[in-house]
């Protein structure tokens, strides 16, 4: 039995203007975590008006210590909640939940490619994937809104950043560099994770260069495990579309079949 | 202190009144890692129609203060789908399966009450708060007349004790109760959600694709024991209590103003074992109380 | 920026659209210490009925997550020493001043209707959600007809225009609001506070002395902008909305939905300022969102 | 105009198993602090669960630095959040607010009588009216429940201590030890603060000694300023009675005009 243990926060730092990163010790978890897993986090206690747990990415599990990572930005008043934890608080984490990125054997060149947030839960696929041959492509609206990358740039065989307003790395969107780089790179499977305009454009892109890929996907959530149907994403299958859920379905579903209206 | 937790609804024994109240629990299966299913009462599936649905487009959920709107829209396998590969999975289990069913017409509703004969299950519960399509979307929890009469319908159809879940979007509850106590309901559940919208003011636009959804969580709370209350002053037939349950004192509230048994509804969304945990903090007042017999306490609230 | 905060209602100009909610602003006076009633668009006086009311026995106020319950029943010192003890004093500030106005009877309404002709208010409302003692104690404002009814009868008696005031307790409040406007209502105002309970479980008994109360905060903000939304896209009167408003953006999701001008209620027990609060929010909203006109967010919400 | 200020949490600390004692410095008032006035304090920010303020009675304002103290017991949610506050912590407080005890001059003996919690007000009381002739009777249901008296002890000329189990002081109630020293104390004023229970009974004695009286009330509350009529207390004017509001009209009444059902 999973029991939905009270962990502790280890530290809960700015990497960037609203940008936090905390880790968080004491999660059990009986099988490996996948990249594009996600931990389900309790702002406040239940008197509180806050209800839902948030989902965040885990974008790092430490060899050493165990202790997971999440990179999150401060939007409202979830977000806000958990980033007035301290060292030493406890939090209410559920997780890890979710489908991540399992890779067939015969990956073995990956491109990664993140946008905003969504690079956080690459940080991780960068790390578990590092045997294989390890590309990046990383942007945001502008250097304020960036995500460190930290140990896993030196995951990575190569990494290209960009920003809308160009204050950091190339002056552009992350696709744009991704049609001039794809020749170069010749990735087997794109890892994606970003904004529905920039996800739209990849599936675009991969179909037209004829690419495997997997994209993690986001979608307002209630409980996290399968049982409320709420984070519904429409994917496509065998000709139609169906509803699945996020959380357990996905949010690492196969990059083609994800259906954007 | 040895306790009595069982209550009786309608002729079936349920070995304690919590509930997993329908839509917040799926088909059960993805609680097991979290709590051990044989501990609750009872659970009532995910609402059921005749065919697969895909309900509504996302997003599909949004907070409010202490409270949760969603617009699922029923997304459900389909009758046929559940009793074929989900209720023998369930039925392994010793707790009670409540069947929640939904339809656009009267004779829906029939067609899947009567498909639930010989399967097996303990109780069939009506969600009635569904537009009925053919009386130009009218829900027909609404209309007490829609209710004595669908209620009628369907217990002619159905082998199981019926339970008709009622609407809260009514001016007058006890209408609707009396109603379907007319039809020959054999028990009641309520509240379902509350119609309510929100707002995103970057976007101009509804949170929710759908516009409107339910409203639950303990926002409702005080109205839903409100409700409770009136009904169970008003007819003779067992009630199921539910809206914003979230710990044991939630429940005892719920049994104390005449349900005799309580649903956890949005609670499950939050933790996944909330089941047990508001079973825990039942039996934790009743053993600090002094109750020995659940029962004791149902409708125990003298006004 | 240059922002306009002027709304018009029924021919009265109002210089923003923040009014304070009756029953929770007194007559004005007990708020001077903590802010300049001239600051706000108007205030809805507490209500008012003919002859002096005790109202109901303490307790009257308990809290419930995000949201309160009050059993105030009306406590007032009757319309007559209102007008001369009351009303001067509020004259001199110069805010819209709406008299909110209840009564047993139809009859009564009537009559406190005309006494305050000649008085130099702004606006009348009549709160339909007291019980008849006619009609044995259905409330006035659950029954269209009687709506309608109970709305010309006064509409002939008042020389101010009329707001309507809208109980949440309904099935259908579309056919309540419509039928307002055919009784001749000039705007309408909603929601009245929803009923609902709360109960001690240590000493087995309802929490407030009355049992039953109203509930209102933010809990009920998600039904109150979803009611809003529904009767602005039926009616073509203005309407004042409210509900849970707390801060500028709760404001503003009211007027997006529809809304001409929004009242504030409960959050006048938090903060005795909380009108301005909020009134300073909305203009900070529109500075920040580069809204010069607070008109041109009125129903922006395409659906 | 009165600013609703935030105010600064100077100490917090427990004075009994539940009960704690905070002093609050920064909160601003024009006019002298009356005994029976009470501060009207949020607990958490307005995003939570919790709305409504918690009235609670000054037990002492501190001559050399103004600051206010409040001895609360830690009963629901509301003072649970209170007690977790922290010197340095920012603090929403409305207040001092209500008719505190005003007293004629021709008053020269007064007797303090409380019950419980209702011992935190006639503390600064004690203080305030120190100059008079001054003897209090306290009573509690056991030691697990009593409120030290500290400082306001040396203000009077005779305390008398009780609980209902005489763990600690006299065993019996404080109108017990009413009756029995009313002849050699000879107040020509009572103020009393406690239970329905204990009050209702103060009122009986003083119409038996004669005595005149004045009552500090409690009742569940919400704007705390006299605009939303949910405080009622009921009060007799001329043979009649009518619902006063207990946060202006009160919460000191006059003791033999209170009502009690
Ligand atoms: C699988 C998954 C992984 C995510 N990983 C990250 C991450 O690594 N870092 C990060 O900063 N954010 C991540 N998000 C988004 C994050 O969940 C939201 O930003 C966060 O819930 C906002 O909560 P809030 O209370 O601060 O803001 P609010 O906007 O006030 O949230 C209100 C409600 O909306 C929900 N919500 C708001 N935005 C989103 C969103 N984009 N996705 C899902 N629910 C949302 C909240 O959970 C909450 O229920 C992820 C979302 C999903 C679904
Ligand atoms: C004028 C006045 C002075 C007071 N002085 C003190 C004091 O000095 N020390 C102290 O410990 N307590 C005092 N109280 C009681 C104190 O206000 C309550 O114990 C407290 O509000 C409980 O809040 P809670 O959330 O912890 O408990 P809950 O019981 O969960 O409170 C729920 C609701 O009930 C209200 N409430 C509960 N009990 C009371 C009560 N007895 N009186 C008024 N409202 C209540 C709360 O304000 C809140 O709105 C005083 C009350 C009044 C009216
Ligand atoms: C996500 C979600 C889905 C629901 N689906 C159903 C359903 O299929 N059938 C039904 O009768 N009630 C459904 N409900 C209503 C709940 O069973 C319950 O009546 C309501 O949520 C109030 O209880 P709560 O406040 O504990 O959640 C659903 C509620 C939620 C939150
Ligand atoms: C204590 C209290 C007293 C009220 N008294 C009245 C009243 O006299 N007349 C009336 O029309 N509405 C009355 N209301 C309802 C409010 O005006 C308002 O419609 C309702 O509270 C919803 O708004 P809110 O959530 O902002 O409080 C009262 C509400 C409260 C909380
Ligand atoms: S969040 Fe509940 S099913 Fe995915
Ligand atoms: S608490 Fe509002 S009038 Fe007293």
């Amino acid at each position: 039995m999973m029991t939905n243990t009270i962990c502790r926060v280890e530290y809960n730092d700015y990497i960037n203007k609203n940008i936090k990163k905390m880790g968080i010790s004491g999660i059990e978890h009986k099988r490996e975590v996948l990249p594009g897993q996600f931990l389900h986090i309790k702002p406040g206690s239940d008197y509180h008006g806050l209800l839902l747990r948030r989902p965040i990415s885990i974008s790092d599990v430490l060899p050493s210590t165990g202790i997971m990572e999440i990179i999150y930005l401060i939007k409202g008043p979830g977000t806000a909640e958990l980033s007035r934890l301290k060292p030493g608080d406890g939090v209410d984490v559920l997780g890890p939940l979710g489908n991540g990125l399992v890779l067939d054997d015969n990956v073995k060149n990956l491109l990664l490619i993140g946008g905003g947030m969504g690079v956080a839960p690459l940080l991780y696929a960068a790390r578990y994937y590092k045997h294989l041959s390890l590309n990046g492509i990383f942007g945001w609206r502008d250097t304020g809104s960036l995500i460190p990358l930290g140990a896993a740039k030196d995951f990575m065989d190569r990494v290209y950043i960009c920003t809308q307003d160009g204050s950091t790395g190339h002056r552009g969107l992350v696709t744009d560099i991704f049609c001039e780089r794809v020749e170069d790179i010749r990735p087997d499977m794109v890892f994606a994770c970003g904004p529905v305009a920039m996800l739209k454009e990849v599936q675009r892109l991969c179909t037209r260069f004829g690419l495997d890929s997997r994209f993690s996907m986001e979608e307002r959530m209630g409980c996290g495990v399968g049982s409320c149907m709420t984070c519904a994403c429409k994917i496509e299958r065998d000709g139609n579309w169906q509803y699945e859920r996020v959380c357990c379905d996905g949010p690492v579903f196969n990059g083609q079949r994800v259906v954007f209206d | 202190m040895d306790i009595n937790t069982t209550v009786d609804i309608a002729g079936v024994t349920f070995k304690n009144p919590v509930i997993a109240a329908s839509g917040t629990f799926g088909y059960g299966r993805e609680h097991v890692d979290y709590m051990d299913l044989n501990k609750i009462g009872g659970i009532s599936v995910s609402g059921l129609t005749l065919e697969p649905r895909n309900g509504n487009p996302p997003p599909r959920i949004v907070e409010t203060p202490s409270g949760i709107i969603n617009s699922v829209g029923l997304q459900n396998p389909g009758v046929e789908y559940f009793i074929n590969h989900q209720l023998p999975w369930l039925k392994e289990y010793d707790t009670r399966i409540i069947v929640n069913i939904a339809g656009n017409t009267v004779e829906e509703y029939c067609q899947i009450a009567d498909r639930f004969n010989g399967t097996d299950v303990d109780m069939l519960e009506l969600n009635i708060s569904c537009p009925n399509v053919k009386q130009g979307g009218i829900a027909f929890g609404t209309q007490p007349v829609m209710v004595e009469e669908i209620t009628s319908a369907v217990k002619r159809y159905t082998q199981y004790p019926l339970v008709v879940k009622l609407s809260p979007n009514v001016g007058d509850i006890v209408a609707i109760a009396r109603a379907a106590q007319a039809g020959g309901a054999d028990a009641l559940s309520l509240i379902n959600t509350i119609t309510a919208m929100a707002v995103d003011i970057e976007n101009k636009r509804p949170m929710l694709e759908n516009v409107i959804g339910g409203l639950s969580g303990p926002a409702i709370k005080p109205i839903a024991l409100r409700m409770v209350w009136q009904v169970c002053n008003s007819v003779d037939i067992p009630v199921i209590g539910m809206g914003g349950i979230m710990n044991g004192r939630d429940a005892v509230e719920f049994m104390m103003v005449g349900a005799r048994a309580v649903a956890v509804g949005t609670a499950n969304l939050i933790h996944p074992d909330a089941c047990v945990r508001v079973l825990k903090g039942v039996e934790q007042y009743m053993t600090t109380a002094g109750v020995k017999d659940i029962r004791d306490i149902i409708g125990i609230i003298k006004t």
